[in-house]
């Protein structure tokens, strides 16, 4: 049975991926610019949402690693000539590199300290960017290679979706997300249950940032100039962030909706200029309040109470007290 | 409960990817259907009209659609014998490259814009001119400093008109041996390390310096989010520079300022590029904005066609101190309403060649691109005395005399 | 502190299993554990019993790594482990509970014990997988619930979940710190037979426990601690049956004949005068409540006079707690009504119902740590201007001098007993009409339950409207005047505690069949 | 190398200054340590205070510095309703929520600002602002000096009230375990309330102090927020007197920073001291007595 329905949900994963290649035959340009957003969006999202729901992470870090990877595709395609397929498996490397080489000390500390540790950290490489000169400091780098096409990078987001998707459901479908939402639950119980905390956290933390390093390797493949105001902002931080408790922390599918709202909104405001981006607080706000497991979970409580069975004459039946 | 739970959530999985998917493609259908009323220019841009640069994005914003209007007031371009009415799309950029550039892609993809406008800053403008390169749609832009703009690429699409940095740069030194102006020759440069902060402060400062007969006692840079200048002020205080060059955005502009004269430290010259410039300096500043030099490009005293015009209408339309910025926007405006006019079609490429032809006197003055796609705006050198930014030199245009040395 | 009682060499013949050798923790210049040697034999069943702060769950952290040693060696297995991390002892066989269960809130019991089974073998087969967690979860009773989330658990069946999840990593040693604590006569019978059931002769039990039943019939070998040393240790009757332990350890109430209790008794009925025409303090009608789905109670009808003492007795889960909270205003009732003096309490929050007159003495003490003992105590004592609030601080240093004696030092620094003090000083600064006190002898020395009862006793004699919440019966029903046995969230016995007490119906309802 | 007087003037101008940064600071400490919120909005309060500050004295001339204490008054009232129905609805549901609840405020009041202010750059202009204070070799700026008695001044202000008032007993009481502080008759969403409100009126203080001694714009509050947590992490959450000698030492390690590597580098070097003193000490520099 539940074998039956993971086939299923694979079946669905594959049939909607291969609709997406299909996109661009059917919309027009601007639906291939909007769904690059949104796949870069939503491999963003489950990566933080890997850490921040499944293994109770919360970090603010996700600039760093976005940044790190557009620096290091841009180094990378202006040193060599190297296939953009491998230059972007090379960014999400690096990424998880430093993850891994910062971990020690991030994960000794728990719970906000570890989220305020991850701000410093993001900020901490932003200001040496900054000031770094081999980097071009806050001018940044022009990538020297051939801009792509909006196809072609529509089709390389396509590709890190797809191994996102893979990686993750086999981080969150599996024996894995057992040992993971026990130290996101109670971490010191856990590692009295045997569980190597510390290596089930480098895990996610470091399956994350080869994500976001990935992602930010594409993006600075489509900008064509990075620089460290833009790539290791935290309005990318923010942006996941926001996503993903729009869409539902800890659903598996919570990013993608959250991405869709996000790209959406921004993409309907930015044409008010008037209103600016306080709408967009507005509705996080309001959002927060009312959606607590976001609007995925808003919509699957919703289906729930529209397709529980409901006691035509409870009158009758229940003795049950209120 | 929880087997329901187990079993189910796949499946569940499964229908909300297939409603995401659908619903996804309903939202990219409905955007992309949102074409535009036939026959109807359309032209795009975006500013900062959030974040840090707010204040550019604004005086942009009404240069813009200052040039808009104008060409709707007198009923529109004439194409193929047909007066076409202009409509302008602004999308905020909130000050993000990446804004800029995902900004771009919209207004050419949905909006099918015939041509662009550029934002300011070399990252934002940057970001978006590479887009606008990319599908070739043409971009007229001020606002991005000559040499940060020529860096970047070969352009093909985008064109700039705009000071050059070794012409601000320069422009000081000319000065100081124009009038005369007599110090211990010591200088101390203090720049940000934003493209063109590195530029005039990191290169051309220095060189022309050396040059000119002068020592650079003191070279320092700081990224434009710093708040603290003290130690880079005291050790120019300490090495007695007389002349001190700074070049970086109006809030640490401001507070350089503060801090210098809290250190007990004032040079006989100041010149602040870039943030000294808006009048927001000067009113944040009070008295002790007295005697700052800034290099600029514009003035309402200018002899162009209608400079004094477009500042008096700014101050009254939006009861603000007009800025510089007004004048090279409406004439990026103006340049490419021109060129649509002159190519007498909407095709890119007959747009993007009657731009190359462009040789007139606008607002902000002659334009004429070059090979680069750059169109040089001479500079000025303004003082702030008493709250107004008073033209000093070049002497033929100067509406006031040189305060020096600056007041204490 | 007394000199190291007369040990006799621990009586197992079998081969050590666990040595530990000077095992020290400082904390600061705080020694929770002194140079304690111990030698547990594989197959084995030891006890380890002392007041609190004696440093019974420091030597389960030590021994199980969430802490690490100060000095001091231990070997386990053949093996130096005492630089192993918590994790990597576990997965040589050490399986430690929680006094606390700690399980995974949101995960199934099952999952729950799908954790320590991955993190061993994480690519076993999923049968294999499958079998022994069934047999885990048939062994400690756990199988109708595999698969409900952990956090809809009440406590017992919590508690055995804490010791299915330490069997997950089929543990040579397995720690059971308090598993008895807050059970009942009849689940302490099935919790003895579990623990029996998972020993075995590959197996050593560590038992920490205060309930003497518990260790009496489960352990061979007894070790006692006070002020972190090893006081004593042998066999389980000679340590039990040794007076100098019953001086720091067991004191009276387990005496044949329990003093305070029967002196208590007597009294407690002549206490109340003509309870019948005396206010209402509080009242309760058809109150039903509980957490989200889980109704916990169905309909509780009761009413607190003027001076009386009633005690709420019942097998966890039955609501009592659940019961204490609704009339402090902590959980909503979702239908009925509560009247304080008169007045319905609906829609009032736990403050306002405090300032009401209602004080609550919490399960698990909750005093403010940070706080010093006066300003915890002072926080209570609202709107009053300071002669008052001093007059009251001194009737509780009255009634608890060692208060007075550390009314500077920090809450944190205060042992169980002491802080268990605290929270009965504090819930009396308010001067309120009635006092709920939510199991106060939970967890402590029975020497300090003696203390603490007596305390009660004497304000009991002052007048005080009490609420008793208590799992022990024989010295809940000593103090009350009248009680009621919750059942499922429902009064199935009720009348005065003199009936109670005799009543048939009580020991097939609290102490179940076991008896 | 810079000359002596160079180092000892930068020294003892990260001292002072570190006095003023540990006032904003204060705010999002108290915050932190007693409701375990992350207030993403802390910067905005701070600003707000910077244009508290400077319209006081554009419309009534009221210098800012005597009216500092109304400026505190009118940033708490701001933000005692937005603790009042945006965060206590959400009490209860982690700490996330109301994170992200903080962050849509300071988004809302960036753009207020400008819709109000216009996006340009302030100032509050006064002549002790500029003033330089030399003894012997060393020169710094007055108004450092100035801030730094405020801050002193306001922070033990803070410190006595929270560690000798009623109202101390039940903000502590409650930062530690606010059911149990119900439970004895403490009105925990008001305390809650009235911390935020204090909170912010310090950051309004500390604001005023930066708009006269440096510039500020709509959108400056990021950076000061930054700064701010790395106090916090130096001086150990919800640590009033910690929070002082957090400020001091980054000001101190800032202006090391600047002398050794360039003022490009001062706020690198703060975020890197803040790294380094996480990793080395998780709960602060000068937590872990409790």
């Amino acid at each position: 049975m539940a074998g039956a329905s993971r086939f299923a949900a694979a079946v669905a994963i594959v049939v909607v991926i291969a609709g997406l290649t299909l996109l661009p035959q059917f919309s027009g340009e601007y639906g291939v610019q909007i769904g690059f957003r949104l796949l870069i969006y939503i491999v963003l999202g489950e990566a933080w949402n890997l850490l921040a729901g499944y293994c109770g992470l919360v970090s603010l870090g996700t600039s760093s690693f976005i940044g790190i990877g557009a620096y290091v595709l841009v180094g990378v395609l202006n040193a060599a000539d190297v296939p953009i397929s491998i230059t972007l498996v090379g960014s999400g490397l690096v990424a998880a590199i430093v993850a891994f080489v910062v971990s020690p000390a991030l994960f000794r500390l728990r719970g906000l300290y570890f989220t305020v540790g991850t701000l410093a950290l993001g900020e901490a490489l932003r200001l040496f960017m900054i000031n770094a000169s081999f980097s071009g400091g806050a001018g940044g780098w022009f990538l020297n290679a051939p801009s792509p096409s909006t196809n072609a990078l529509f089709y390389y987001a396509i590709g890190l979706l797809a191994a996102a998707t893979i990686v993750i459901s086999a981080c969150t479908q599996t024996r894995f997300s057992i040992l993971l939402r026990s130290v996101r639950d109670d971490e010191d119980a856990a590692t009295q249950m045997g569980v190597r905390a510390f290596h089930v956290k480098l895990a996610a933390f470091i399956i994350a940032s080869f994500l976001m390093g990935a992602a930010g390797g594409l993006q600075a493949y489509k900008l064509g100039a990075i620089e460290p105001y833009g790539m290791f902002g935290m309005q990318w931080t923010i942006d996941v962030l926001s996503l993903v408790i729009i869409g539902g922390l800890g659903l598996r599918l919570g990013p993608v909706v959250g991405a869709i709202i996000v790209i959406a909104l921004g993409e309907y405001l930015a044409d008010y200029p008037e209103l600016h981006i306080a709408i967009t607080g507005v509705i996080l706000i309001v959002i927060v309040r009312f959606a607590p497991k976001g609007i995925l979970g808003l919509g699957l409580q919703l289906a729930r109470w529209l397709t529980a069975p409901r006691p035509a004459s409870g009158a009758l039946r229940s003795g049950a007290p209120r | 409960m929880n087997k329901k739970i187990n079993n189910g959530l796949p499946r569940r999985l499964a229908k909300a990817a297939l409603f995401g998917a659908v619903a996804s493609f309903a939202l990219v259908a409905g955007w992309t259907s949102s074409a535009n009323a036939a026959d109807e220019i359309v032209i795009g841009a975006s500013l900062p009209l959030s974040g840090p640069l707010a204040g550019f994005g604004s005086f942009q914003q009404w240069g813009y659609k200052r040039a808009i209007d104008a060409v709707n007031k007198a009923g529109g371009i004439a194409i193929d014998g047909k007066k076409w009415p202009v409509r302008l799309i602004i999308r905020d950029d909130k000050t993000d490259p990446n804004a800029s550039a995902s900004n771009i892609e919209t207004l050419i993809s949905r909006d099918n814009v015939t041509a662009l406008l550029g934002s300011c800053t070399p990252s934002l403008v940057n970001a978006g001119a590479l887009v606008a390169e990319r599908h070739k749609k043409p971009m007229v832009t001020g606002c991005d400093p000559l040499e940060a703009f020529k860096s970047v690429r070969k352009w093909t699409y985008v064109w700039d008109l705009f000071f050059d940095e070794p012409d601000l740069a320069g422009a000081d030194f000319k000065m100081i041996a124009e009038y005369g102006i007599e110090t211990n020759k010591k200088v101390a440069i203090l720049h940000d390390n934003g493209p063109d902060g590195q530029i005039v402060g990191g290169q051309i400062w220095p060189a022309m310096a050396k040059a000119g007969g002068m020592e650079v006692v003191e070279n320092a840079s700081f990224p434009i989010d710093n708040t603290q200048f003290t130690s880079i002020i005291a050790e120019a205080k300490s090495k007695n520079a007389e002349i001190v060059l700074v070049d970086s955005i109006t809030p640490q502009a401001v507070s350089i300022r503060k801090q210098m004269a809290s250190a007990g430290f004032s040079p006989k010259i100041l010149v602040i590029e870039k943030g000294a410039e808006p009048v927001q300096f000067a009113e944040a500043l009070g008295k002790l904005s007295d005697g700052i030099l800034v290099g600029g490009y514009w003035d309402p005293s200018f002899p162009y066609p209608g400079a004094a015009q477009l500042a008096a209408d700014f101050e009254k339309e939006t009861g603000q101190t007009s800025s510089q910025h007004i004048a090279d926007s409406n004439s990026a405006a103006e340049i490419l309403l021109d060129a649509i006019a002159a190519a007498g079609s909407t095709d890119p490429e007959k747009i993007n060649a009657a731009i190359a032809k462009t040789d007139k006197t606008y607002v902000a003055g002659l334009i004429k691109f070059d090979e680069n796609h750059t169109s040089k705006l001479p500079m000025a050198i303004d003082q702030w005395q008493s709250g107004k930014a008073i033209v000093v030199w070049p002497k033929d245009r100067a509406t006031g005399k040189l305060l020096f040395p600056m007041p204490n | 502190m007394t000199g190291l009682h007369a040990t006799t060499p621990s009586g197992p013949s079998r081969a050590p299993l666990l040595r530990t050798e000077g095992l020290t923790k400082r904390y600061g210049g705080i020694v929770a554990a002194d140079a304690i040697d111990l030698t547990i034999g594989l197959g084995e069943i030891c006890g380890v019993i002392g007041p609190n702060g004696a440093g019974k769950s420091t030597l389960i952290g030590l021994l199980g790594g969430a802490l690490r040693a100060s000095a001091g060696r231990i070997h386990f297995d053949g093996q130096d482990v005492t630089a192993l991390a918590d994790f990597e002892r576990a997965r040589l066989g050490i399986g430690r509970t929680y006094q606390i269960p700690r399980p995974f809130l949101d995960m199934s019991v099952e999952e729950n014990l799908k954790v320590a089974q991955f993190s061993l073998s994480p690519f076993a087969a999923h049968t294999l997988i499958e079998r022994e967690c069934d047999e885990i979860l048939e062994q400690t009773g756990l199988a109708d619930v595999r698969r409900l989330p952990a956090n809809a658990l009440p406590l017992l069946r919590r508690k055995r979940l804490e010791v299915a999840r330490a069997l997950a990593l089929k543990p040579k040693l397995l720690l059971l710190d308090e598993v008895g604590a807050g059970l009942i006569e009849s689940e302490l019978t099935e919790l003895i037979a579990l623990i029996k059931a998972v020993s075995g002769p590959n197996r050593s039990i560590v038992v920490i426990e205060h309930v003497i039943r518990v260790v009496k019939e489960c352990c061979d070998h007894l070790v006692v601690l006070n002020f972190g040393k090893k006081f004593a240790e042998g066999s389980t009757t000679s340590v039990l049956s040794d007076e100098s332990v019953a001086a720091v350890y067991l004191g009276t109430a387990h005496s044949p004949s329990p003093a305070a209790a029967v002196a208590a008794a007597p009294q407690s009925s002549g206490a109340t005068p003509n309870p019948e025409s005396a206010e209402t303090v509080l009242a309760l009608s058809e109150v039903f409540a509980g957490y989200g789905q889980a109704k916990v109670l169905n309909g509780v009808d009761m009413t607190v006079r003027k001076g009386e003492v009633v005690a709420i007795l019942g097998a966890n889960g039955a609501g009592k707690t659940t019961l204490a909270n609704t009339i402090s205003g902590a959980i909503k009732p979702t239908h009925g009504r509560i009247s304080i003096a008169g007045e319905d309490i609906a829609g009032l929050s736990p403050h306002q119902i405090a300032r009401r007159g209602i004080a609550h003495c919490m399960e698990g003490r909750r005093i403010f740590t940070p706080l010093s003992v006066e300003e915890n105590l002072l926080i209570a004592a609202r709107s009053v201007d300071r002669g008052e609030a001093a007059r009251r601080l001194d009737e509780v240093y009255a009634l608890f001098p060692i208060l007075a004696e550390r009314r500077a030092s920090p809450g944190a620094s205060m042992s169980g007993g002491q802080q268990q003090m605290l929270a009965i000083g504090r819930a009396l600064m308010s001067k309120p009409m009635l006092v709920i006190f939510d199991e106060i002898s939970l967890g402590l020395a029975p020497v300090m339950m003696d203390r603490l009862y007596e305390a009660l006793l004497a304000l009991k004699a002052g007048g005080l409207t009490m609420l008793l919440i208590e799992q022990d019966v024989e010295r809940a029903l000593a103090l009350a005047d009248r009680a009621h046995v919750l059942e499922r969230g429902k009064f199935a016995l009720s009348g005065s505690a003199g009936a109670i007490r005799s009543d048939a119906r009580l020991r097939h309802l609290y102490l179940g069949e076991a008896e | 190398m810079p000359s002596l007087d160079v180092v000892a003037s930068s020294l003892a101008s990260g001292f002072f200054l570190g006095g003023i940064y540990a006032l904003t600071a204060l705010g999002l400490s108290l915050v932190l340590g007693v409701m375990r919120l992350v207030n993403l909005a802390h910067g905005e309060f701070l600003i707000l205070g910077a244009y508290a500050g400077l319209f006081l004295l554009k419309w009534t001339g009221v210098d800012p510095l005597a009216g500092l204490l109304l400026v505190g008054l009118a940033v708490g009232l701001l933000a005692y309703p937005i603790h009042r129905f945006l965060l206590t609805p959400l009490r209860g549901k982690g700490p996330e929520a109301p994170m992200m609840t903080m962050f849509g405020v300071s988004i809302i009041m960036q753009n207020l600002f400008i819709l109000l202010f216009s996006a340009d750059t302030r100032s509050i202009e006064r002549d002790y602002a500029t003033a330089s204070l030399s003894v012997g070799p060393v020169t710094i700026a007055w108004i450092y000096v100035i801030g730094f008695a405020v801050s002193v001044i306001a922070i033990g202000l803070v410190h006595l009230l929270v560690s000798r008032t009623a109202f101390g007993r039940d903000l502590r009481a409650s930062a530690v375990d606010p059911f149990a502080a119900a439970i004895v008759g403490v009105d925990v969403q008001r305390v809650h309330a009235a911390t935020f409100a204090l909170g912010a009126a310090c950051a309004g203080i500390g604001g005023t102090l930066i708009g006269i001694a440096f510039s500020f714009t709509p959108s400056s509050g990021a950076t000061y927020l930054l700064t701010n947590f790395a106090v916090v992490v130096l001086g150990g959450m919800g640590n009033i007197m910690g929070t002082l000698l957090g400020g001091v030492t980054l000001g101190i390690m800032q202006s090391l920073g600047g002398i050794v590597l360039g003022d490009g580098y001062r706020d690198l070097v703060g975020m890197v001291l803040f790294l380094i003193v996480l990793a080395i000490r998780p709960t602060g520099l000068l937590a872990g007595k409790s």
